[in-house]
């Protein structure tokens, strides 16, 4: 094993990394679906149930001037995070998911004519490919894919082949959940401004694992989900820039989000809370702000270096398992994600052998099935690093590897 | 040794039983399992006066699935179709002797499922 | 004051319910706003989050299959606690205003046609009356409202008015969050099925006080929300018949809720996960779980008798008070739900002087300014009261109202 | 006594300055607060030389918002638009005396936002 020069000392912050699974020390490679919560998040979200819970926004009693306050802190938070010029330009959903669909619906179906097209890569998550096809049906528009080479990298010459006029949106992940691929966002970014088309960056990945500017990117939306990030569950951030903001027709309607109302009609307030109709997540939004102070004092450019460190340590030990493929780019244009298949197994089989070792790692699809087959295969197995796995976790799951390829194939 | 993965279950996958398909089935259902890397099965049936007199699986799949099917061709071949019917999902996973973890059900399952709404027409288990 | 016969003793297992606000404990009467958790509650997230945490469906791995069963029975525990048939039929999303919109977007775009009518009443929540103004202004149908007569209660009269084939659906809440006024809906609803319409029940404020069942209501489809029945923030429900649900396109995409996907289509998942596009609020979902245990081991018939003993206590202290105004029903078809005015002075400002004693209420339009207006004022001031509060606390604000009397109009 | 409703602050809201409307304003505007219940509030305003030399405000609304509008007629009458013109939020409400509590500060900005884009054009505030 390695000296583990740029281990962070995490492990004991995270109380469920203090548990066994089958009598073995859990470890946790599956970040790239969720991650894992320090205590100071779990404590945020509790204190914030047992001192100040009250309904945001209106309220003049002290637990409503409370919650708001610290509602509104955890906006500010993630205006800080990500760069941008002013909170309202931070509007709290559910997730990721939901933040493209919000896009999708609301600025789609008022900008997208037919014959229009929305650009996307070969590597999005069905988040961020759905949405889409569902907007080019309703509008007679289409979708064209920037490709990807066999090394999973955006082939860039692709961008002449797709941009002109005709292209309204480009949206691209910052990060592949699948090959780990970090995509040059800031060039792509200004091409296609070039051709006028905007840009929405898919930050499930990237903002969670890399320092992640909207400014220096200069994107049009950004979006990402707290609990990819050491945050709560149900709660995820659309970023965009105040003018789209001000243009844009509600998604949801109800609650808040209102000027005036009568029977037959109503008028909209201003960004953000236009887009946050009902009651919103506020003990996630306030749980979020936690973890994004946790991952500052930190500071996300550690935990990249210390993810890629991890996956090229881990890549270098895979590669002494015959028989095992490892999909995606090498160690510079990747973050901590690691996809492979073990000839003549399944990858299902694969992780449910680790587990029984106390290894969580995902096998299937990844939400990305029209990226698995364009790669020729069916499913993959993948291990998905944060700041809180070490050079010696790498090390069992390449022996708990050799073991189940012993299992399975004699 | 591995829990889930035991000599039984390894064996069947290593050397299946009944695999391939018939030149005359009367009836052959194939169906996959979008939960696990769309995983397909197929299975071959053929009846006489109410018994299963013979049945092939092909298909692929993980060690689970396919050693589910393997296993369930071996215990339904000769069985009278009006004993398997009342059967609840569970009693007929207990017939097989298999006991899947949560996360691999539907790869258990899946042959019996195919099994179901082929001999049956009902892809649900009596409750 | 009154002997406290049905004083459930409660206040203990609420820790926001210790505090001290400007010196006096806190009272609690913003209910209808959001309710405060029990321990129990807080606990189950924070235990999830320190000992099961992982995303849901589709993990082999230990945690994800712990996560994947907490988050189901949660939803069986909804399913028992609404009496539905199936838990296929309880989709999770953030709160009941998203419920509605997903009806609004995915039932009404694809089943209202120009010249449909959308029938509601004119106590509807602006989270049960704008996403149907959107729906028929984009579809050219229209809304037709069903009166509220000078006490509060519905014109039922106004259904032989209004309710003919045109109908498509008719909108209407279990209790208003203004006046307190509980609908009858199993009658609304048979006399609505005649005509072919279907039938959403706004739960937002029943479901939290009373027992529901919707297979007694015999509605189509009925909403709530978690945080407004001691449970966690984020979290909400659709209930929808199952012919319903399979019939009904998604509403928002992404991942989880798909079957096959290629770069230019999809194929749907079955109901629920078609309608919980990406990472649902799992957290959310369990410790909303919890809220409903603590509920059902208290009881919904015993916490809606409670609340009726409080209220009709605090309507015989407020008339006391000389210059205020009770709105909506008596206490035979109210929940505890108290709108008041007190004449020439602003909501607001009582609001704001009873926080200085340690009471919340809220001021303003409750988000439902049509019926405010409707009443001919411009805002109210309401306590709303749950399972914790109590005859004494009753007392303290009739005594706080009186003070606040003399500051602002002496 | 009541923290935020000072002798002062009632006094204002019982005894309004400047209450009523101009004959011949050189500007009035009326705007209102969703936030508190549609509270309206009217400024009216003349000027000589860049002097506010006359001011009224009229309208309904919490105490907080009318005493607000009553003190800030006070303070503004007599005063130069450019002397007032690039004071922040904070110094601007510090200049009226008034600290609302944070549910309030919309009731309280009411006519000093009123004013900002009566005298300036502008509703927002120099940071
Ligand atoms: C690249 C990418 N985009 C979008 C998502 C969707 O995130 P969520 O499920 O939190 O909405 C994911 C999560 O798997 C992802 O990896
Ligand atoms: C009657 C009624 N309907 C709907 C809602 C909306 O609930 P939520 O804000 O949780 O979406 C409320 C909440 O105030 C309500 O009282």
């Amino acid at each position: 094993m390695m000296r583990e020069w740029t281990q962070i000392e995490a492990q004991s912050d995270f109380p469920v990394l203090q548990r066994k699974i089958n009598g073995k020390p859990l470890i946790y490679l599956d970040n790239a679906a969720t991650t894992q919560k320090p205590n100071s998040v779990i404590n945020a979200i509790s204190d914030f149930y047992a001192t100040s819970n009250a309904n945001v926004h209106r309220a003049t009693h002290t637990l409503g001037e409370e919650a708001t306050h610290k509602y509104e802190c955890a906006r500010n938070r993630v205006r800080k995070l990500l760069n941008a010029q002013n909170s309202s330009e931070i509007v709290f959903v559910r997730s990721a998911t939901e933040a493209i669909n919000l896009v999708s619906h609301s600025w789609g179906l008022s900008n997208v004519q037919p014959g229009d097209i929305i650009l996307l890569t070969e590597m999005e998550h069905h988040s961020n490919l759905i949405p889409w096809q569902l907007l080019t049906q309703d509008r007679g528009a289409r979708i064209e894919l920037l490709g990807i080479d066999d090394s999973g990298l955006l082939k860039m010459e692709d961008l002449d082949r797709y941009l002109d006029e005709r292209v309204r949106l480009l949206a691209i992940t910052g990060m592949s959940n699948v090959l780990g691929t970090i995509n040059p966002i800031e060039e792509v970014a200004k091409r296609a401004h070039e051709v006028g088309a905007l840009v929405l960056v898919d930050g499930a990945q990237s903002v969670p694992h890399l320092p992640v500017d909207v400014q220096a990117l200069d994107c049009d939306f950004l979006v990402c989900s707290g609990h990819k990030m050491l945050g709560p569950t149900g709660i995820g951030v659309l970023y965009a820039r105040q003018k789209l903001l001000r243009e844009m027709p509600p998604f949801m309607s109800g609650g808040e989000m209102i000027k005036e109302v009568s029977f037959t009609n109503a008028t909209w307030s201003d960004p953000p809370s236009k887009f946050e109709a009902g009651t919103p997540p506020i003990a996630q939004a306030i749980g979020f702000g936690a973890a994004i102070e946790y991952l500052q004092k930190i500071g996300l450019a550690r935990v990249h270096e210390h993810e890629c460190s991890l996956v090229e340590y881990a890549m270098a030990q895979f590669r002494e398992i015959p028989g095992l493929e490892i999909y995606g780019p090498g160690p510079d244009h990747r973050g901590g994600i690691l996809s492979f298949n073990l000839n003549n197994t399944h990858p299902h089989d694969l992780a449910a052998i680790l587990d029984e070792q106390g290894i969580a790692i995902r096998a299937g699809h990844h939400c990305a099935q029209p990226l698995i087959n364009r790669l020729g295969v069916r499913a993959m197995a993948r291990a998905s690093f944060y700041l809180y796995n070490t050079f010696d976790e790498v090390d069992r799951v390449a022996e708990a590897l050799l073991m189940a390829k012993r299992i399975l194939t004699t | 040794m591995s829990q889930a993965y035991t000599e039984r279950v390894l064996d069947h996958f290593q050397n299946p039983r009944n695999f391939g398909q018939l030149d005359q089935p009367d009836i052959s259902l194939e169906q996959s399992n979008p939960a696990c890397a769309a995983d397909r099965i197929r299975l071959d049936l053929r009846f006489e006066e109410g018994e299963i007199v013979d049945v092939r699986f092909s298909g692929q799949g993980c060690v689970i699935s396919l050693a589910a099917a393997s296993i369930l061709t071996e215990r339904i071949k000769g069985a009278l179709l009006a004993d398997l019917q009342d059967l609840s999902r569970d009693e007929f996973l207990e017939m097989l002797a298999i006991s899947p973890r949560a996360s691999q059900l539907k790869c258990a399952l899946l042959a019996p499922e195919i099994f179901r709404e082929a001999a049956y027409g009902e892809p649900e288990w009596p409750r």
